[in-house]
């Protein structure tokens, strides 16, 4: 697909991992502007905080203090289109999802909830 | 839009006002009352479920406009814990009566 | 031969997931107020729920996305997140009635108050769901929601009158209580067109794997699904219009309702309809809290799935866990579960717009649909409901202020 | 000196033509492949660019017309036009007559 449309087919968009899990949306598309030449996607991004800022800074505050609890070191995740491996209805990149910034969430929740409750497994 | 705020008038004017609402809910607690009292002879209801029913209806009759109507339904939970069927019959017809 | 036993279960699931306590607290009084009068109300949500139904699985099938992901990518993150809201909420109150509809339930059969049963209930719900899959939520509810048939067998026994049965289908205003019969007809199609069914029913499909050789079994099983689910909520108000009307009983509270099977079956009645109401209610309970659980997850992009363990989506599993959590409060709360069920049930009214606009244009997407984006009727056809869902959205709420005594 | 933005802050504002006429709300950024590199071609701005992201099949096209939203337009803005400032609305800096209009009835450029 030679002609893309940002807004239409890469912001908020499914992003997959190596083996097709899901990995989170595309939350925000930064720009590099340059001097005498088009700007071009410098990176994408999947962090909740992006994504709420897009409502308006108050909401990104709010996003940051909550996410403090489970985010580690990473964020927000951003990847290059170059780590695009397949581009269709979703965007599937080379990584791998347990080890990615976005799954903090899902760690800290198998750590404090999921562990601790029998038949969690 | 017209069409919508016509309906919604439908709506206002059909309404009946406080006091018919409240004998229509009247009537139909007593009506419950009866009901579970017959139903209750026919041996077709658990007397814990019918306790909690009449008991329900006679706290709703007594907020409303019949509240001497409460008067029968309290003595048919009693005619159900002393499993009296001749004073229930006795209290059906005392119900019907008012 | 799988196949055809798809079919049959997806049917069944239908059967036991469209009735709920919405359907049933509203047929019940629908009957014991206006007689067969309001039976147009459930064949008008039926034939709407078909459509979106059918529609919600054909999309799954066909683009192997879901609808709520699919809005997100195309409303983009602000223009979807308020009305998500606005969904997660309704759904939120509605599972709080559903619970409540099982605590209500064990409160006929035991006469505790049904606050004491809100814990009870809540968790063993929220273990089915922990220690289930998918086909366990899917199967259980089907065979336990056939125990509603006997609102059908009920209706035979008493024997409605063919003809006035039928002049229940035709909507006209009766004599007076103009504005209560309104509010039921919008709350009967309110809990008839819930959005939690496509919810479920377009993640169901995905988890259950539904290739492009579903889509003619899709049609079969919304349409056949649907239909029966809603022959059982109509037959409530044919039973409720022959045991309680004519004794003058009006259903204000759930221990009313209790009365309406004794007449066609003496001393198993009363049984009959508790046990009706809790499973009608245990197994929406149960699809409801996947249906948010899964629309969360597919609205951050998060891994989700019944049939993975709870450490394996465990976002898609706190989902559910805090949804049933936060029902069960309500619950607790006291509020009587009657008005809330009418309430929740005109508030899913209000919001069907948001819940049938999407239709229009994801259902005519060529990069998600292909060749099997809607055909003219169909899109006629939703146009149609989102125009019905905007009257709804209007009249719903001064109704709900004058009508729902 | 170059400066990243992030874009999606940007997307559904106003955007201005050179004589602070509003041209429209900025919907849409077509962008193609250079090497390993996504490079901005145009911006779409105006009512039209937002029917453009439902990629509506044919027929849904005749539907929103009949209902009169038909009648969105918009206009292409090329790469080098468009400012993005640190404060405030978005720029264009040129004038709405002299940029390439498109409406909703054909798809411009695709």
């Amino acid at each position: 697909m030679k002609n893309i449309d940002l807004v239409r087919d890469v912001l908020d968009t499914q992003v997959l991992d190596r083996e097709q899990r899901p990995l989170g949306k595309v939350d925000g598309i930064a720009l590099e502007l340059r001097e005498g030449s088009p700007p071009r996607v410098a990176y994408l991004e999947v962090d909740g905080v992006t994504a709420w800022r897009r409502l308006g800074e108050r909401y990104a505050r709010w996003a940051a203090k909550l996410a403090r609890h489970w985010q580690r070191e990473g964020h927000p995740f951003r990847f290059t289109w170059r780590q695009v491996r397949d581009f269709g209805i979703d965007i599937e990149i080379d990584v791998d999802a347990e080890r990615a910034a976005p799954f903090d969430l899902e760690h800290w929740l198998r750590e404090k909830l999921i562990r601790r409750i029998p038949g969690g497994r | 839009m017209r069409t919508l705020l016509a309906l919604v008038l439908v709506a206002l004017a059909g309404c009946g006002d406080q006091h018919e609402q409240e004998m229509k809910s009247a009537a139909s607690w007593s009506s419950t009352a009866l009901a579970v009292a017959r139903y209750w002879l026919q041996g077709d209801l658990p007397d814990t479920y019918a306790k909690r029913v009449l008991q329900k209806a006679s706290e709703e009759l007594a907020k409303g406009p019949l509240p001497d109507a409460s008067e029968p339904v309290n003595q048919m939970i009693e005619a159900i814990g002393k499993r009296d069927q001749q004073a229930m019959r006795r209290l059906i017809a005392e119900l019907q009566a008012q | 031969m799988k196949k055809i036993l798809g079919i049959a279960l997806g049917i069944v699931t239908s059967i036991g997931g469209f009735l709920d306590v919405g359907s049933i607290a509203t047929s019940a009084q629908a009957g014991a107020a206006f007689g067969y009068s309001l039976l147009w109300a459930v064949l008008l949500g039926t034939i709407c729920v078909i459509f979106l139904v059918e529609m919600s699985g054909r999309f799954s099938i066909v683009s192997g996305h879901t609808i709520v992901d699919a809005i997100r990518k195309r409303f983009g993150f602000a223009g979807f997140i308020v009305p998500f809201a606005a969904s997660l909420l309704v759904n939120l109150l509605v599972l709080a009635s559903e619970l409540g509809g099982i605590c209500v339930a064990l409160q006929l059969l035991t006469g505790i108050r049904f606050q004491v049963w809100a814990i009870p209930v809540a968790l063993a719900v929220w273990l089915l769901l922990w220690l289930g899959t998918f086909d366990v939520v899917e199967d259980g509810t089907a065979l336990l929601g056939l125990v509603t048939l006997c609102f059908l067998v009920a209706v035979f026994t008493l024997g409605p009158e063919p003809r006035e049965l039928a002049a229940g289908f035709v909507p006209r205003l009766p004599g007076e209580e103009h504005a209560h019969y309104l509010f039921l007809a919008v709350s009967i199609i309110g809990a008839t067109i819930a959005p939690y069914l496509f919810l479920f029913y377009s993640s169901g499909a995905i988890e259950d794997k539904w290739d492009k050789s579903y889509i003619t079994p899709n049609r079969y099983i919304a349409t056949l699904g649907m239909s029966f689910g809603a022959i059982i909520s109509m037959a409530v108000i044919v039973v409720a219009a022959l045991a309680l009307k004519p004794e003058g009983i009006r259903v204000e509270e759930y221990e009313q309702a209790a009365l309406m099977l004794v007449p066609a079956f003496g001393r198993w009645g009363f049984y009959l309809f508790v046990a009706s109401l809790a499973i009608a209610c245990f197994g929406a309970a149960l699809e409801l809290s996947l249906a948010s659980a899964y629309s969360v997850s597919q609205a951050f992009g998060w891994n989700w799935g019944e049939d993975l363990e709870p450490r394996s989506a465990a976002r898609f599993s706190s989902a559910y866990t805090i949804f049933i959590a936060l029902a069960a409060l309500i619950v607790l709360s006291g509020l009587n579960p009657m008005k809330l069920t009418l309430f929740s049930m005109a508030i899913t009214a209000v919001i069907l717009p948001l819940t049938a606009l999407p239709f229009l244009v994801l259902m005519n997407d060529a990069r998600y649909m292909g060749e099997h984006v809607n055909s003219h009727f169909s899109n006629i056809v939703v146009l149609l409901i989102v125009l019905l869902a905007a009257i709804l959205a209007v009249v719903a709420i001064p109704l709900e202020i004058i009508g729902s005594k | 000196m170059s400066r990243v933005i992030a874009l999606e802050r940007f997307i559904g504002h106003i955007v201005r033509d050179a004589e602070g006429r509003k041209l429209g709300h900025l919907h849409e950024v077509r962008v193609r492949r250079q090497g390993d590199d996504l490079v901005v071609r145009e911006y779409v701005v105006g009512s039209a660019g937002l029917l453009e992201r439902f990629s509506l099949a044919q027929f849904a096209r005749e539907v929103v017309f009949i209902f009169g939203i038909g009648r969105m337009h918009g206009y292409v803005v090329p790469w080098d036009s468009l400012e993005f400032p640190e404060k405030g609305e978005l720029r264009c800096t040129r004038r709405a007559a002299d940029l390439q209009r498109f409406s909703a009835e054909r798809p411009a450029g695709k």
